[in-house]
């Protein structure tokens, strides 16, 4: 059981610390934003695993759900803003 | 007491209720906004009230009904208070400013400024740090919303570049504020400051991160260049309130933070404060934006309060008096400086001259400007005084040296400013008047001047606002609606009156000094009863200056003697800043001076070695460990006001360039009180050795070396109120040396040169001063036959240049006779014959002044010059009646001052005084039987002289041959013209100007260190969060090697 | 084991967060960027909370009252780092904004063009 | 690039600061001081079963009323300075292709039930996970869901600013009547504690975890709101 949540949080921290590294290498500004977002979604998992339900409830409502919106209304608003 | 939960209540509810109001009622949600802001200051004014007047015990403030650490809590004492009352009534007032900015903006705008002031209260009395991270981030956001108020575009890209620090500043202080709660279990900073946090494991580093963190917010070198754009283009409101309120809870913050981390942290805040200082200043002296120049004072300001904190462990109680009194300062002068920056449409530093179309506002310039460089009598100067005897006090002088050096460099940015706003071309359009705003920025001067009473009342050493001189001088500033000439009766009266009082506590010493300060001051008063109309600015400052003086003279302890000094220096430096081209010139007085005064209060301080009052008599007791130094820095700092060579560059300009009746007041009055301030240093501390070398005998040369090069440089001048500028050099040169010869008869010759030196170079000043202003020149070859338009002029030059060149019969050649014994008795042969040799030197040049202006050929457009004005001529008249009086007899002064001097020599080298003659171990001197000599001579001759030229023919001027040719520059053909070229050729190399250049080459190199450092804030946001990284990694670094 | 493994990856999330945002040139990039590192925080934030075989602070018929003291983990880090997610928020909504704004006054997102002030 | 280089070395000594955090971090055994207080005294004194709730709303309330603060500050300055000069703009608002027909009807749909899912999550805070701040950011993303079906939908800014001021007020008003009534500013225990366990319990955490909810939900629908607006043709 306690071998199985290790496993599940070694796996989480490489998929976050894979999704960071995307977020920060991509070109596209949306697939960073994205994948800035999946890297908040598994933290939230984590956090459950951490035993902190509140925060994970917090983490992937408002860190992962809204700010990803935030930045996709913003992005929507600001035409050609890629990488210059 | 009212909960200071109100506060908050009051902050938030009312930004709540701005929410349920229609939009279109921008004029109530303004009242609404006014409302509360003056609800909040008034709990933190009644606060200020208990605590301050009744003395109640501090307030602690707990929330959910649950002590700490397990709730929040707040505290509540006269700091917290003081800084509350502070923080809100800059932002009511900052609100009344944006009056119409807040109403176009509407209820939103005001919401978050009532957000902010509340956040800005929290940050002040949480005693919990997660909460005050909260309370600093409501800060920050609000600080980006309110940036946006301004009208300048670039204000967002600030905005911006504030946002992106501020992130990696809260990633930072979340980080250690979980761990230090992991080490200590709380998040109370009592409760952990209990546990000493150093040494629980992983506590240092955890308190290290929350703390750089908190620094951060408070714009240390180098990661301050976001800080600065806000400044530049932030509403000058907003700026007010960023400066001010933000600088001194943030700063409150740190402070709180020092009690939880203990005493080992206080180098580090030490070091950083003091680099962030001298950096901001430095940077400062190549800015010419206002806005931006007062974001960089603040900075270095914020990092001198820092540097201060730092040294919270040495004092003591003093530590609130100091810090707060420093705080203050700063922040009601930058308050109301952005205030003021408000109204002023144009940025740069030059624009400022259009406050002279209200000179009400030039006033409040001042104000403000003395109030942020510490000067008397506000808070600041009591704050740097005691600072300076505590870090003397403690061996931390290199630490109050740097703190001196940078408070010179922002004197001189800031006043030279001042400069700009008294002598540039004003724009008529550059006043934006508003008489709102304006009233803003008069409470601002109110408090200003309240802080400087209060802080006078709290202060050990006396309340310089009940320095009856000093009050008289500031009574001209209401009084300035007065006629001029109304006033110079009133400044003539004080000063008489002032001396007529005090006459019975003068020693024969201080009798003369104050002979020559007051009723000569008087004197050369008479001739400003020339100038019309109202005469704006001069009575105040002239009667400072004065009021300087009489202190000067009456004061007993080290405190009083260098508040005078100071309020002397500034008086002249405002008199000297009249000239029509004095601007750079006042400046390099003001900085030398300001240099010299520091030196001085340095002196003092570790004379004092932090006792609490230092009587002046107490030099003569101070630890052989010590006394060189001091003697050391206070003869340099009294040797800058006395000109000697080195430190000399600032005299010929200010002197030459000031006003007619300002010139002698300068040359004649107040370079004695430097004199004044070695007499006193010689009488009480004497001979001092330094690493073997007799310290007199250094100044033996420098007076010699001040006389002969001084001299020199005079007989090469062309303008005439130059070259007596240059002759003042000399004759302070002479004056210097007869000090240091340290006998009877050299004092004595020093208190001739004391007296001489007053009546003639006054008398000279003037009569130049109205030749010059008939001719409307003061290039002597452009003068010449002024004898028979000017004769009342031609008699004072000639009297005065008989006596000051020390022929006899007048009293010149008696100071001279002492001189001559005088040096007969020192063994230091070499300075003994420059001495000499600048004795003849003076007669070159004195006898320019004659044979150009007043002799030889009459310049053709000069023809119809009348004679100087009455008012001008009167007091040269009384001064040559004078100079034959006391050339007659002189023991009327001197002889009660020889037998004062027998105290300090006891016995030998006096002088006999039997009837009208003098008698002195080489000989005698009765001056009248020279007088009758001399007469006897001059009648001869001059019978002699008609006689043989009784056949003379008269020519008339133009009865001569022209040649046909016109040369390219006519004065080169004029005899006077380079008059003593050849002399030149073979002393010219000792008139190099070495030391203007030395001096030169500093202020040279410290702006191009300025101009090219700065170039560091690229103006990038993101290098300007590298460069907070840097500085974190840095004082890591820093720290890790300090304590391995 | 587990809080290591969350506070390890916590830091090393906020080092490239910063790493991101000190050196992409777009702001949205940098915000983004900013993003990251405020969810590493958070992680680091609650695995200091966290205790080995405990669980979370809340009380049920799993977890009574009595026993609070020694089942369940320290709940304080949980409650900042819900309000630093929050602040997270505000501060990610401002800086949005104001990109936004940037944008509409000159056209461009790169932050090196953003230098009128300097010196 | 040179650049890049420093952040790195810079980010290297960064590195090198939380490594020193970590090797001074002991792994908690017990529960240190607060902790400890929290878990034996919350529930018995405020009555609430989720011990982080007691914390966030009561013993560290005034931290929460600052959160709220702080989104409402944000929701403020963005109506501040996005409302500026868009007004003008409205008619000129680009003609989108109308949702289908499935999205619309699927979000009329959902749109109470998320609204009801928030509040009960705001509601039961004190209980079981989740509370004003969740139950907040889900009654938004009911709004946002809205907003993407009809891009040109609006909601009255009116409304929101009246329920963010008015749940704000009140707050502020609970928490002035705990200093009254009780030990101090957002002390809970104003109301009853009731029965351990029960929705109607910890005296007025939940009420206040509804305010906080409903002004959250409020403030983070302004703010999509007033981004959705800055949309120009």
């Amino acid at each position: 059981m306690n071998t199985l949540l290790l496993v599940i949080a070694l796996l989480l921290a490489a998929a976050m610390l894979g999704a960071a590294w995307v977020s920060i290498r991509v070109h596209r500004v949306a697939t960073a934003m994205l994948a800035a977002g999946l890297v908040s979604l598994f933290a939230s998992v984590m956090f459950l695993l951490l035993a902190a339900p509140d925060v994970a409830m917090t983490e992937a409502a408002i860190g992962s759900g809204l700010t990803t919106f935030l930045f996709f209304f913003v992005l929507g608003r600001v035409r050609g803003g890629r990488d210059d | 007491m009212v909960n200071p939960l109100y506060i908050l209540a009051i902050g938030l509810g009312g930004a709540f209720l701005l929410g349920l109001l229609p939009n279109r009622q921008r004029s109530l949600a303004y009242a609404i906004t006014l409302a509360c802001l003056a609800g909040m200051a008034g709990i933190a004014a009644s606060w200020l009230y208990a605590f301050a007047l009744q003395g109640a015990p501090a307030m602690e403030v707990f929330t959910a009904g649950t002590q700490p650490p397990f709730a929040i809590n707040f505290r509540i004492g006269l700091a917290e208070s003081t800084l509350a009352l502070l923080t809100l009534l800059v932002g009511l007032h900052s609100a009344l400013f944006m009056r119409k900015t807040l109403i176009t903006q509407g209820r939103r705008a005001m919401a978050v400024l009532l957000i902010f002031m509340m956040a800005l209260c929290g940050v002040i009395f949480t005693r919990d740090l997660f909460n005050l991270f909260v309370f600093m981030e409501l800060c920050v956001i609000a600080t980006a919303g309110l940036v946006l108020l301004s009208t300048d575009q670039r204000a967002l890209g600030a905005g911006l570049k504030y946002l992106i620090v501020s992130q990696l500043v809260s990633i930072l202080l979340l980080v250690g504020i979980v761990f230090l709660y992991h080490s200590t279990g709380a998040l109370n900073i009592d409760t952990m400051a209990a546990l000493s946090v150093n040494a629980l494991p992983g506590g240092a580093m955890a308190f290290f991160l929350v703390f750089i963190a908190v620094l951060a917010e408070l714009k240390p070198f180098p990661a301050n260049g976001w800080g600065l754009d806000i400044y530049e283009s932030a509403h000058p409101a907003f700026s007010a309130i960023f400066s001010t309120a933000t600088g001194g809870a943030t700063l409150y913050a740190a402070d709180k933070l020092l009690q939880l981390g203990g005493d080992t942290w206080l180098p580090v805040v030490t070091v950083i404060g003091i680099v962030t200082f001298i950096a901001a200043n430095i940077f400062a002296l190549a800015q010419r934006n206002d806005r931006r120049l007062l974001g960089y004072s603040s900075v270095g300001q914020i990092g001198l309060l820092l540097s201060v904190v730092g040294q919270r462990d040495l004092l003591g109680d003093a530590y609130y008096y100091i810090a707060g009194g420093l705080l203050l300062a700063h922040a009601v002068s930058k308050a109301g400086l952005f205030w003021l920056s408000g109204l002023v449409a144009q940025r740069e530093l030059t624009a400022w001259a259009a406050l002279r179309s209200q000179p009400v506002m030039v006033f409040a310039f001042a104000t403000l400007l003395a109030l942020l460089l510490g000067l008397p009598p506000f808070p600041g100067f009591y704050a740097k005084w005691d600072l300076a005897q505590q870090l003397a006090a403690n061996d931390k002088l290199w630490l109050l040296g740097l703190i001196l050096f940078g408070t010179l460099l922002e004197a001189t940015y800031l006043l030279r400013w001042f400069g700009y706003t008294i002598k540039r071309d004003a724009d008529e359009q550059g006043l934006v008047w508003q008489s709102g705003k304006a009233d803003v920025v008069f409470s601002a001067v109110m408090a200003a001047w309240l802080l400087a009473y209060l802080w006078g009342y709290l202060s050990g050493h006396g309340n310089l606002l009940h320095a009856i001189p000093l009050l008289f001088a500031l009574a001209f500033l209401p009084l300035e609606w007065l006629p001029a000439k109304l006033k110079n009766v009133l400044a003539i009266g004080g000063l008489l009156a002032w001396f007529y009082f005090n006459y019975p506590d003068y020693d024969p010493l201080k009798l003369i000094f104050a002979a020559v300060m007051l009723p000569g001051g008087a004197l050369i008063l008479l001739a400003s009863f020339q100038h019309g109309k109202r005469r704006l600015g001069f009575y105040p400052a002239a009667m400072l200056m004065f009021a300087g003086l009489a202190m000067l003279i009456n004061a007993h302890t080290s405190f009083d003697f260098f508040a005078a000094w100071e309020l002397l220096t500034m008086g002249s430096y405002f008199l000297i800043l009249r000239g029509k081209h004095s601007e750079p010139h006042a400046l390099s007085y003001l900085v030398f001076s300001l240099g010299g005064a520091f030196l001085i209060m340095a002196g003092f301080a570790i004379a004092a070695q932090g006792a609490p009052e230092f009587p002046l008599t107490a030099l003569a007791e101070v630890a052989t460990a010590y006394a060189p130094w001091v003697f050391v820095l206070l003869a340099i700092g009294f040797m800058t006001k006395t000109a000697a060579v080195g430190v000399h560059i600032w005299l010929p300009g200010a002197h030459a360039e000031a006003e007619t009746d300002v010139s002698p007041m300068v040359s004649g009055i107040l370079l004695k009180a430097g004199l004044f301030g070695l007499f006193m240093l010689l009488i009480t501390m004497g001979k001092q050795q330094l690493y073997g070398v007799e310290l007199t005998h250094v100044l033996l040369w420098i007076g010699a070396l001040s006389a002969l090069i001084g001299n020199l440089i005079a007989i090469f001048q062309e303008d005439a109120k130059r070259l007596l500028a240059y002759s003042s050099i000399g004759q302070m040169g002479y004056a210097v040396f007869g000090l240091a010869l340290m006998n009877h008869l050299g004092w004595l010759m020093a208190l001739m040169f004391v007296i001489n030196h007053y009546i003639y170079k006054s008398m000279l000043f003037l009569s130049v001063g109205g030749v010059a202003k008939r001719t409307g020149t003061r290039l002597m070859y452009r003068m010449g036959g002024l004898i028979t338009l000017m004769p009342l002029s031609f008699i004072a030059v000639l009297v005065g240049i008989i006596a000051m060149s020390g022929v006899p019969p007048l009293s010149g050649f008696g100071g001279r006779w002492v001189l001559y014994n005088a040096i007969m008795t020192t063994e230091q042969r070499l300075p003994m014959v420059i001495i000499f040799l600048a004795g003849p030197i003076a007669f070159l040049y004195l006898f320019r002044l004659i044979h150009t202006v007043f002799l030889g050929q009459m310049k053709d457009e000069l023809r119809k010059v009348r004679e100087a004005p009455f008012w001008i001529v009167l007091p040269q008249m009384i001064f040559v009646a004078f100079l034959l009086a006391f050339a007659l007899v002189p023991g009327l002064l001197l002889r009660r001052v020889d037998t004062y001097m027998n105290q300090f020599f006891a016995g030998s080298g006096g002088l006999d005084w039997t009837g009208l003659t003098i008698t002195s171990d080489f000989g005698y001197w009765s001056p009248v039987q020279i007088m009758i000599i001399i007469a006897v001579i001059f009648v001869t001759l001059f019978l002699w002289l008609l006689f043989v030229n009784r056949k003379a023919q008269k020519v008339k001027q133009f009865n001569i041959v022209f040649a046909a040719e016109r040369p390219y520059r006519p004065e080169t053909t004029h005899f006077a013209w380079d008059f003593f070229a050849p002399y030149r050729r073979a002393l010219g190399f000792l008139t190099v100007p070495v030391f203007e250049r030395f001096w030169a080459a500093v202020a040279e190199f410290l702006h191009a260190l300025a101009d090219t450092l700065r170039r560091f804030y690229t103006g990038n946001g993101q290098t300007y969060a590298i460069h907070v990284l840097g500085f974190v990694i840095i004082v890591y670094l820093l720290m890790m090697g300090d304590q391995p | 084991m587990m809080d290591w493994i969350a506070m390890t990856t916590g830091f090393i999330l906020i080092l490239m967060g910063l790493y991101g945002a000190l050196t992409h040139r777009n702001i949205l990039r940098i915000i983004v960027s900013f993003t990251l590192a405020n969810t590493g925080v958070n992680l680091v934030l609650v695995s200091v909370g966290y205790m080995l075989g405990r669980t979370a602070p809340i009380l049920d018929k799993a977890v009574p009252m009595a026993e609070a003291v020694t089942r369940i983990i320290d709940p304080l880090p949980q409650a900042l780092v819900l309000t630093a997610i929050v602040i997270g928020l505000g501060i990610t909504a401002m800086m949005l904004t104001y990109a936004y704004k940037l944008y509409e006054a000159k056209g461009s997102l790169d932050i090196a063009s953003y230098r009128e002030l300097k010196w | 690039m040179i650049r890049n280089f420093a952040v790195l070395l810079l980010l290297l000594g960064l590195a090198g600061i939380f490594i020193h955090l970590m090797q001074g971090y002991i792994p908690a055994t017990e529960l240190n001081q607060s902790a400890h207080y929290y878990a034996a005294h919350s529930a018995e004194d405020l009555g609430a079963a989720n011990i982080v709730t007691a914390i966030i709303v009561t013993y560290r309330g005034l931290d929460t009323l600052g959160e709220v603060t702080v989104l409402f500050l944000a929701a403020t300055i963005i109506g501040m300075v996005l409302a500026n000069g868009h007004k003008a703009q409205r008619s000129l608002q680009r003609q989108l292709p109308p949702s289908g027909e499935l999205l619309t009807t699927a979000s009329r749909l959902l749109t109470p039930l998320i609204l009801l899912f928030g509040a009960y999550v705001f509601v039961n805070g004190h209980l079981t996970p989740g509370g004003g701040f969740q139950g907040g950011a889900i009654l938004a993303s009911a709004a946002l869901l809205l907003l993407l079906t009809d891009p040109l939908k609006r909601f009255s800014h009116r409304l929101i600013a009246v329920v963010e001021s008015l749940s704000g007020l009140l707050f502020i008003a609970i928490g002035v009547l705990g200093m009254v009534l009780a030990g101090g500013f957002l002390d809970s225990r104003i109301l009853p504690t009731g029965a351990f366990g029960t929705l109607f319990s910890a005296g007025s955490i939940p009420l206040i975890y509804s305010l906080i909810g409903l002004k959250v939900g409020a403030e983070f629908t302004s703010m999509l709101n007033n981004l959705a607006e800055t949309e120009k043709s």
